[in-house]
Order: structure tokens, then sequence, then C-alpha cells
């Protein structure tokens, strides 16, 4: 596990947009307290940006009303939270042990071959970023890909490649 | 009374108080349940399972001492073999990230880590992989030095802060073994009570900056004091050392324990009262601007006294029962009159509702009780007739300015006893009187009563290389009837009735005495 | 009055009053050099003047120079400086004058005046040295008491008590030995022991009175706060008892008066006991008719002694490690000469006795003075170097031992010894 | 595995021991062989001609402190006060302050060693987690004027270098 403590700062205030704005005023209703908003909150903000940056957090504690410490502490926590920039299309490819038993590695590999991407990275046109995370919950049909919130399951470097094709 | 409940600790019968969690009762009672997360002020948190003990024929069979409450026949293990290996296990967990820098650890010598590995572990790492590195000295802000390597991540200071101060500025951050405390960027650690989290910290990961490196804690000595900064008389330690060839200096102050008063917690600015105790502080004794012994002084002070048509005295409120009470006496000796005037100590909302009291005096309520006049036009008319002032230690450049001091005592012979010079302003510099070094509160014993009218007694155990006198050896000097400690405290018993069946303020109890009920009240 | 009376008053009063004092130096270097050589060590051998080391004697110049130089202290809160400068004043005094009533020759006959050869020719005899040593303890009181020092005061207490309980089995020893010798003049005790017993023992007090002896030794440590009775010092209890406080030149003078009183002490058991200046075996009116035998008999020996002494010279007086052209054997040849020119004059000397003298004349008086007086500073040093014997063979006693053994054992009995004795003086007659 | 002690029988109980004297001539007899022997002859004395014949130091013996560096120079005390603490003869003062090279975080502002007052006794070396003071400079003499200059600070004992090489100091410790 790596340390998720350093915050990127992007320099420049952050704000919802309108549409996420209404979002979280709708959603904000949903919970008896505000606290519960962080982890959607953050959800609103992965949406609109992509990840998290630091004025992100800060606006969302703001927000809500509570410890700016207490949000950082949410948004280290999850690792589905990105909290550096990520690719327009964000690979996580599961490393828990089912995938890892049934050929995760050379799917890694094959980025690392293909894309020179490595897990935690980004490629240098801003289109794919890789990274290994834990479980998804689809041991069953493993190895598992998730990229942008889809899951491609019984994966081979094969059907890799061929969807990659699909996304350039 | 709180009711009493019998339970089972190892198989012998123990009563406890109930309405406790394990680790409180049992504390009580001497029985020690290792902890690093439960703190008293804050509260369970339950996350260092140190605290795990076995409770017979229970369930479920081990629990978490500080969650879990006291009952009445409960039949709790301690030092069972499967209770063993938990503390065990639990210290050689913590102990996988840990940095064996306890040399350079201020820490060394009141860590819990240190002790419990003694008592708990006492075997060697089994880990070889690499320890994961963290930040080595990280600021957290308030003068709060953090080691994210040292961290139990017991959360006690997190919980201070969100609880207690509701300022939260520090969380705890990312998960698993690189779980770490950190404040979000930009906001460190900003108020007045930030350095209580260096005391909550079990280990020595939050160290004070003020602290750091100057002394090793066993070196120190310690005294039961009361804080002289304001008006709420927090109960504090004064640590103190004296190295050798060197002059007996306070290294820091830590708040004591009690309920009444100040609960666990003290304020930053209170914890740094030791400075003004250590540095900058008079040390002659001069009489028309030479220095001379101190008996030639106040032998001289007490010929004027006695020509003098009227003389004022000039107590400071942050003194103690007995330095009033002496000058009171001596006053009605002489027929002098007294004040207590000290406006200035009183700073406008600096106060909060928590510790800080906008009244920086120590004894306001005792100088109330000895009904000592404090008015501004008492000390004015009382400073134009007089042709003799003696100033107690009183700061007056607080309430008046230099002008104004020296206006009032153009034509006034002054003596002025005080522990740190300036108390006058700098305009009696040069005028030709007196001045005599004090003891300062830590170099003294005595009783303060506090703004809620609780009196409290504080040991000095400072022992300064200059010997300096106390207000009381002052006015006993003088010709006051109090002649000493026992002879003071006496008249304060004779004064205030409520305090009449302790012999000694040494026989004050630790968590002093409420007066308001009957005294302070009237 | 003649002037051979003023002449004779002088060399008496200066025999008793500098011999003590020039002994010191001896009884320094001999403590040093005999506590070295008992434990295997050299003792003082480096200090000298220009290489020359007089066996350790310039060692104790050096240590007297220093005293003398030192800062003389007296600590603020001594109350009595007088009283506090007092005390070694009379420790040394009552040292010096304890030794004034010791005859050290007999009785000089010169023009048909007889001198009695005492500092002070008075009757008092041993009893003036009990009073005088009894008196010098006022000085270890005084010192520790006006020290202000609790240990100083300890070790006076403790001296005094110490010397209550000697004085008594010292003196009941003295009782037993006065009714043996009828009288109380140490010049007639010494003559008495100037016979000869059966014509070959001399009649010396150790053997008439063998266990008066012993007592009046051990109670005479005692008084002079010697080894293994030097509890009023004590230095691993008391630091330095008494003399605490004291330094510089008030210190040296109690040091010299604790080496004087042992000087006095020693003449007084040497006289007690010891025949006193008498040469055994040979009575002064003998030696004073065979003159000319007597100084021929020298004039042999004293050669045949100085060839044996210059060889131990040479054989101790060299460096021990390598080293080229050894100064201390030069160092050594100097002292051998000078020692050669010394017997070389008293040679001469002899010589002229041998030509010139006759029998029962001023020079064969003289001579045989000198001789007794040579003898008695001989006995006197054999018995210092008892003193200091002892010292460095027994431990300190521990004070209750010290008090038990002062009146359990010494008086039971000294007290026997004067039964005994009178019962036996009795029986005889 | 128990101590061995070795019983000696008491002594001091026959009446012949009880009238001390014939203990006490023994005892004399001793003293005074030695000293004849030592009279006729004092070639035999067992002393050593110091300072012309010079000891001959070992390892392991314990001399005057030395604090020691990092290969880069700079001091590896860390300032913990071991040595402090546990010195008996409560001769070293140390101020602590914040190191900047980044070894560690905390180093001595001021090492002194009062050697007036030291008794070498070697417990700081031993209490010392760092080995960062050693006592092996084969430096026993040391005098001075004033009790001043009896103080050693810091720099001077960074400067001394030890009279052994790592073997013979290691070597030294066992033999100790």
């Amino acid at each position: 596990m790596s340390d998720r403590s350093k915050l990127i700062a992007t320099g420049k205030p952050f704000k919802f947009d309108k549409k996420y704005d209404t979002e979280f005023e709708r959603l904000v209703k949903r919970y008896p307290s505000r606290e519960s908003m962080i982890l959607p909150a953050l959800w609103l903000v992965q949406e609109q940006e992509g990840w998290v940056c630091e004025e992100a957090i800060g606006y969302v504690a703001d927000r809500i009303g509570t410890f700016a410490s207490k949000v950082y502490e949410v948004a280290t926590f999850y690792t589905m939270m990105n909290l550096h920039p990520v690719g327009k299309y964000h690979i996580c490819v599961c490393r828990t042990l089912s995938c890892w038993l049934r050929g995760k590695q050379e799917i890694v590999n094959y980025f690392r071959d293909e894309l020179n991407l490595t897990p935690g990275k980004t490629t240098e046109d801003k289109k794919f970023s890789l990274e290994e995370v834990e479980c998804l919950g689809h041991c069953g049909s493993a190895p598992v890909l998730q990229i942008n919130g889809e899951f491609y399951e019984n994966m081979d470097v094969d059907k890799v490649k061929k969807l990659l094709a699909t996304f350039k | 009374m709180t009711e009493m409940i019998k339970l089972f600790v190892n198989g012998e019968e123990v009563e406890v108080e109930s309405g406790k969690n394990l680790i409180d009762a049992l504390e009580k009672v001497g029985i020690e349940i290792p902890h690093f997360c439960y703190h008293p002020a804050l509260g369970a948190d339950g996350n260092c399972r140190m605290c795990l003990v076995g409770i017979e024929e229970g369930r479920p069979p081990v629990v978490p001492a500080c969650k879990t409450p006291a009952k009445e026949g409960m039949k709790v293990l301690l030092d069972a073999d499967h209770i063993k290996k938990i503390q065990h296990d639990v210290m050689e967990l913590e102990f996988i990230n840990h940095p064996t820098d306890c040399p350079i650890c201020d820490q060394a010598g009141e860590c819990k880590l240190q002790d419990y590995y003694m008592k708990y572990e006492g075997t060697e790492s089994r880990m070889r992989v690499p320890q994961v590195k963290k930040r080595k000295v990280q600021d957290f802000g308030g003068g709060v030095i953090h080691d994210q390597e040292r961290c139990v991540a017991c959360g006690r200071c997190v919980r201070f802060l969100r609880q207690i101060t509701k300022t939260g500025e520090l969380g705890l951050v990312n998960r698993g073994d690189d779980c770490r405390v950190e404040f979000f960027p930009g906001r460190p650690i900003n108020n007045r009570y930030g350095l209580n989290v260096v005391d909550l910290c079990p280990v020595g990961a939050l160290t004070s900056a003020d602290f750091r490196f100057k002394q090793r804690a066993w070196f120190l000595k310690r005294a039961e004091s009361i804080c002289h900064g304001c008006s709420k008389g927090c109960n504090i330690m004064v640590d103190h050392n004296k190295e050798k060839y060197e002059d007996d200096i306070i290294y820091r102050i830590r708040p004591r324990h009690n309920e009444q008063v100040n609960g666990w917690f003290m304020c930053d600015a209170g914890r740094m009262t030791y400075k003004s105790e250590n540095d900058n502080r008079l040390e002659e004794c001069t009489l028309a601007g030479t220095v001379r012994p101190l008996t030639d002084i106040l032998a001289d002070a007490q010929s004027r006294i006695e020509k003098a048509s009227k003389a004022l005295f000039l107590v400071s409120p942050s003194a103690s029962l007995e330095q009033l009470v002496a000058v009171q006496a001596l006053a009605e000796k002489t027929g002098a009159a007294v004040s207590a005037f000290s406006d200035g100590y009183i700073v406008k909302d600096d106060g909060d509702d928590f510790l800080i009291k906008d009244d920086k005096a120590a004894n306001r309520t005792g100088v109330d009780l000895l009904s000592i006049a404090k008015s501004r036009t008492h000390f004015d008319n009382m400073a134009k007739e007089a042709d003799v002032f003696i100033n107690f230690d009183n700061d007056l450049s607080r309430s008046l300015s230099e002008e104004q001091i020296g206006k009032l005592f153009k034509d006034t012979w002054v003596l002025n006893a005080a522990t740190h010079p300036g108390h006058l302003g700098t305009a009696m510099a040069g005028k030709a009187g007196a001045s005599v070094a004090l003891r300062s509160w830590s170099e003294y014993h005595g009783v303060v009563v506090n703004c809620d009218g609780i009196a409290q007694k504080f040991v000095g155990g400072v022992m300064k290389n200059i010997e300096r006198p106390d207000i009381v050896e002052i006015a006993a000097g003088l010709g006051s009837p109090a002649t000493g400690a026992a002879a003071a405290w006496a008249l304060v018993q004779k004064k205030i009735p409520a305090l009449a069946e302790f012999g000694s303020f040494l026989e004050l109890p630790a968590e002093g005495v409420n007066l308001t009920d009957n005294e302070a009240g009237k | 009055m003649t002037t051979l009376d003023i002449v004779m008053v002088i060399v008496r009063v200066s025999i008793s009053a500098f011999v003590p004092l020039c002994f010191l130096a001896v009884c320094v270097t001999m403590e040093r050099r005999v506590a070295g050589f008992v434990q295997d060590r050299s003792g003082p051998n480096r200090a000298g003047i220009y290489g020359f080391r007089a066996g350790g004697l310039v060692q104790n110049l050096a240590d007297g120079i220093k005293l003398a130089f030192k800062e003389d202290i007296i600590s603020e809160h001594v109350e009595h400086k007088f009283l506090y400068v007092l005390a070694p004043i009379i420790s040394m005094a009552a040292a010096i004058i304890s030794f004034a009533l010791i005859p050290f020759a007999d009785t000089l006959v010169l023009d048909g005046k007889a001198y009695v050869m005492q500092g002070i020719p008075w009757d008092t005899g041993i009893l003036w040295f009990l009073a005088v040593t009894g008196f010098s303890v006022y000085g270890i009181i005084l010192a520790g008491w006006s020290s202000t020092n609790k240990y100083s005061l300890l070790g006076a207490l403790r001296s005094a008590s110490q010397v209550i309980s000697y004085e008594i089995p010292m003196g009941l020893a003295v009782i037993s030995l006065l009714i043996v010798y009828g009288s109380i003049n140490l010049s007639d005790i010494a003559r008495f022991q100037g016979q000869n017993w059966l014509g070959f023992i001399p009649m010396w007090g150790i053997f008439l009175q063998p266990l008066a002896a012993v007592i009046f030794i051990v109670a005479a440590f005692a008084e002079c706060n010697r080894t293994p009775f030097d509890l009023a010092e004590g230095e691993s209890e008391l630091v330095a008892g008494f003399h605490l406080e004291y330094s510089a030149m008030k210190f040296a003078v109690f040091f010299m008066g604790e080496y004087v009183a042992m000087f006095a002490s020693s003449a007084v058991i040497v006289t007690l006991f010891f025949g006193g200046y008498n040469i055994p075996f040979f009575s002064t009116d003998f030696l004073i008719r065979n003159i000319k035998p007597v100084a021929f008999v020298m004039l042999v020996i004293l050669p045949v002694f100085m060839f044996y002494f210059a060889k131990w010279i040479r054989r101790n007086n060299r460096s021990q490690y390598p080293r080229e052209n050894d100064p201390r054997e030069a160092e050594a040849t100097v002292y051998i000469r000078c020692f050669w020119i010394l017997i070389g004059v008293i040679e001469v000397f002899l010589l002229a006795i041998l030509a010139f003298a006759q029998p029962d004349t001023a020079a064969a008086h003289l001579l045989v003075a000198l001789m007794q007086i040579c003898t008695f500073l001989l006995k006197v040093t054999l018995m210092l170097f008892v003193y200091v014997w002892v010292r460095w063979t027994i431990p300190r006693f521990r004070y209750d031992q010290l008090q038990i053994l002062g009146w359990q054992k010494l008086l039971p009995l000294a007290l026997l010894n004067i039964f005994v004795t009178g019962a036996i003086v009795v029986a005889l007659g | 595995m128990a101590a061995k002690v070795k019983q000696l029988p008491s002594r001091g109980g026959t009446p012949a021991e009880k009238v001390y004297l014939i203990e006490i001539f023994k005892g004399m007899g001793i003293t005074l062989r030695h000293f004849l022997r030592n009279l006729w002859d004092n070639s035999n004395l067992y002393v050593r001609h110091y300072p012309e014949v010079q000891p001959n130091i070992p390892a392991h013996w314990r001399g005057r402190h030395r604090l020691l560096t990092h290969s880069d120079g700079t001091p590896k005390c860390v300032a913990c006060f071991m040595c402090q603490t546990n010195c008996p003869a409560n001769c070293i003062m140390i101020k602590a302050g914040e190191r900047t090279d980044g070894i560690t975080e905390k180093m001595p502002v001021s090492f002194t060693i009062d050697l007036a007052e030291c008794i070498y006794c070697g417990y700081c070396v031993e209490a010392c987690p760092e080995d960062a003071i050693r006592m092996d400079t084969g430096i026993y003499a040391f005098t001075s004027s004033n009790r001043e200059e009896m103080k050693i600070e810091m720099d001077e004992m960074l400067s001394l270098k030890g009279g052994y090489t790592e073997e013979e100091y290691q070597k030294g410790l066992e033999d100790e």
C-alpha cells in the first residue's frame, strides 16, 4: 500500500459545477447528518474532475461544515478516490488472489510492454492510466478489469488488446 | 458516595466504584490495565486493543476493558495466558514499524511503549523486512512537532482536537501500516490548547517544540503547583531540574488532573508561564541605587513606615493567602492602607468557556475573601495621602501608564518588592527608593483561591541559586505579626473559617476546597 | 656560677630542646622509608638537590618548605580563633617539654663538679612526663572543639577518652616499676639499670618488669595517638580527625608535635625499660677507668663498620633501570667520601685521646658522656623504629576494642602486676 | 551457575590468638622480614620506576574519553543522556540540540566531561547505545593547574584518536 497523504494542489480554487451543485443539494437532504455527505460529495468531485485535488477536499469540508481533516481521512482511506490526475481511461486491475492466480500479471505486463504503462502511472498522452486495486468482488470471473466504472471480466491479453483497440 | 460493587480480578475479590469502565474502576484500586487509546477525558475508542481482558464465564470471553462497564460479580482475567499472549502480540504489532530511537526521543522515560515493552513483551523483533518509512520531524503548528514513525495511531490527539477544542485540525489519514496523523494542508494546529496533545500522546510521536531536547524526563523533579497565569488556577506539575553548576530552572509545565478545576488539560499560555519564572528575574536588593543586604533595607523601610504619616501597601492579586494576610496584618499594626488595585490584570474578552479566563490574577477571590480594597478610587486617594509606598509584587505597569505612576508617587518613598523588573515601569527606575528581589510562585508554598472559589494549595519546589525572600518574610521583617508561614496560615484561618480545619496548608485536599457555598458566596 | 656552669646549662638545655626537633627529620624519613620497605615499595626517592637525595631527607625539606609557604587558612566558622591557634602550640610545647627531664648521659663530672645531664635537673622525674603528656591532650581537645567541625569534635572526644583510659594503666605500670627502682628520679632509675645481674644480665626494666613494660609501651602508643590507637585521626571515619580544619604551618606544628611526642615517649620507654643511656655490660665507672682500651676498640671498629656501610650504600644507591652514566652511583661516591672524611676526623680525635688522655680526666668524662649520648640516641632510634614498625604492621583498633583493651585487659593486668611486685619486694625484704 | 564461594575458617578463637601479643609478634615478624630484605638490597622492590619506565597500557584500559565520529566527521553522539544518567560521579554535562545533517534529529551542542570528577568506571562507554564514547585513547596521565582546565569539551574529545586499532579494541573488550 502506498502513502496517499500527499495531496496535489492545483493552485486554482475548486467549485462544484452547477450540475453537481444541484446534485449535492439533492443528496444532502437524504442523510440525517451532513457529515454523511463526505463520501457522496467526494464522488461528485471525482465525477466532475476525474480526481480529487487538495482544494476540492477543503471545499467539500467547508461545504459540508465539517473538519477538513475528516474529509482528508476519508479521501485517503478509500483508494477509489483518485488523489492524482488520471487519464481519460482509468484502468483498474484487480490484484487480489483470484485474479492474480488467473493471470493478472500478464495483463499488467502487457500494459507495460505495449503502452509503457506501469501501475500508478498515466500515459504521456493522458489517455490511459493504470492502477492495481484490491478485490473488485468478481472473483468468479477473474481476472477482472475496471475501466471508468465498467467491469470487464474473464480477461486475458488478447481480450485486453481488443478492448484497447475500441478505446483508441 | 458512589455505589460500590464487587467483582473478581484474577480470582481475587475487589471492591470498585460502579458506573465506570474496567480501566478506570480497577485503576482506582491500583490494578493497571495497559491501554494506549483510552483516556478518561476522551472516552473509549477501542482501536488499540491493548486493554483486552478476559471475562470468565462471559460472552464474549475477551472484551476491551475501556468499553466494558464494571458489573457486579464480573470475573476479570488479567494474567491468564491468552490475555498475556494478546498483550504480547499487540505490543509486537505496535513495534513492527516503530523506530527504536528512544535515545533521541523526548518521551523516553514516560513512554507507554517503553513501559509496556518491559512489562508485557520484552522479546526481540521478528520482522526482517524493512520498516515503513514516514516523515520524522513535522511541524504541526502550535509548537507541536510530530514524528510519524513513532505514532501508534491511537487517535488521542485527533479526538482531543475534535471533542474538546472542536477545531479538528488533525486526522488519521491513509490506512493499514501507512496510517498516520496529519493535518489538512494549510490548516495546522491553531488553537490555544494545542499542546495538550503532547501530554495525551502515549508515545513520543507528538513532542513539544518548546521542550524538545531540552532535558530528559527522568532528570526532572516534580512539584505539584497551581498555574498563576490566570484566575482559573489549573493544577500543574512543575518539572524543574538543577543541572550541575547551574541554576535550578523549570523546563516545562504539565497539567495535573483535578476534575473540579481543569480536568486533565491546561492552556498553552499557561504552559509558557515557566519562561518568566526562569528568565529576566530581579536579582539584587538595592537601597538608594546601591546593592545592600535585605536586613538593611527592611530596617530602613521599617523606620520610614514608623515615621510616615500614612503608608500604602499594594499587594498583588496573584499573591497567596498567606502573603496577603501577612501584609494585611502588617498594615493593621502600622496603620497603613492596603490596596490590591489591579485592573490591568483583567484582559477583556481574552477568556473562553473552557480554561482561559479574562482575569490574569491567580487569587482575586482570595483578595475579596480577605476584604482587601481593590478599587481605583481607593488606590488613588491613598496614594495621594501616603508618603511611603510599598509594592508587594503587583505589576502596576499593567494597570497604569508610566506617567500616571510617576505622577502618583512623585514625592513618595517607594519600596518595590518584585519578582521581575519593570513592575512600576521605567519611570520609577531612577527614583531613589528601595527594591527587593522576591521569590516567585514556583519557589514558595501557599494557597490561592481560584475564580470558582476553590482554595488550592501549591508547592514550590524550585530552589534558585540566588536566595530571595518571600513576601511573608519581608512583612515579618517589617514587623508583621505573621512572623512565618505557620503564623500567616493561622491568620488566614482566622479570616476564612472554612479553612480552619486544616492544621497546615499541606493538609488541604489535592482537589482543593470549594469555598463558594459558605465563604465566597456571601 | 662559673662560665663552665653556664656553658653546661646551655648545652643541656639545647640538647633536650633541639634533639627532639632534629629527630623529626629522622622520624619522618624513617616512617616513610620503613613503610616503603615493609610494603615492598621504595618510599621517597625523587626529591633531591642537584641529584643529592640524602636517602629521602630532601623530601622532608621539600614538604617543610611547602607547608611553611602554604596559605594559612582559618575558616570563617571558627569562632574562637585564639584557642584554635593555641591548640597546635599546646600539643607541640607539651611534647617538647616532656623530654626535658630525661637523662641522656650519666652525671658528668667536670672540674670536680657534677652536672646532671637532663634538660631540667629536677627530681619530679617520671611524674613530670605523666603530667605533661596528659596535658598534650588539651591541644587535641581544643583543636577539635574550636574547629567547629563534627569530625574534628569526634576525633577530639575520642582522643580525650582514650587518654583517660590509658593514663591509668600507664600510671599503674609505672608504680610497679617505682617499687622496684625505689625512686621517681629518672637519673636514679637510669643509673640503677647500669648494674648487672649475676654479672652478665643488665638490670634493665624490661627484665625486671616485663609485664609493666608491655603495658607501658602499649599505653605510650595510645598516648601518642599512634597506630593502632590513632582513632583521633581515623581518616577512614573522621576524614582527618581533630586536625581536619588545620592547614599549612598550623597543621605542620601538629604533625611535628606528634613526632616529638613519639620521640619523647620513646626516650621515656628507653629510660625506664631499656637501660637509658647505659651501654650494656659497661658501667660509667668502668669506661672512665679504662678509657684507653675503649678508645682503641672504637678506633678499630669504626673503619670496619664504615667499610661495610660503604658497600651497603654502593649496593642500594643505584638506578634500578637501564641508564647511562648512572648519576646515582656518582651520588653514592660522594656520600661514601663524606662519611669517610667524618670517620677520619673521629679517628684523629680518638688517636689524640689514645695518645694524651689519662683515665678519670675531663677528656675521659667527656668521651664517655658522648658515647652515652650516642647510645641513648641509638636506643631511642630503635624504639622509634618499633613505633613505625608497629604502625605498618597492625591495623587500627575499633573504638570499643580500644576501650575494652584499656579497661578490661591492661588495667587488671597492671593492678595484678603491682600486687605481685609488691609481694615479691616485701618477701625479699 | 552458582557462585563459587570459598568458605574460610574463622580465625581468632584460640586462647593463643586471644592474647593478641603472639599474633602481633608473628605479624611484626613478617613485616620485619620484608623490611630487612629490602633494606639489605633494594633491587627486589615491586616498583615500576615511572616515569623512566613507562607502563604497557592494555587495550581495555580505561583512559581518557573520546567521542567517535561518523566517516564524515560528524559526531556519532545523539545526546541521549544515557552516559550522563549512568555516570556515578555525575561528571558528564550535555546540552542537546537539533541536528541538521540528516543523520538523526538530535546531537549534542555541548558535551563536557569534568575529568577532575570522573572516576573512570567506564559506565558511560557501556551505556552508550551508539558506540559514540570510548575510553580507548590510552592517555592515562593528564594534569592541569586549575579545575576549569580539567573540563574537556566536545571538540577536544572529537579530535582525539583511539590509541588502538579496532581489532585490538574489540579484543580488549573480550579480555576484560
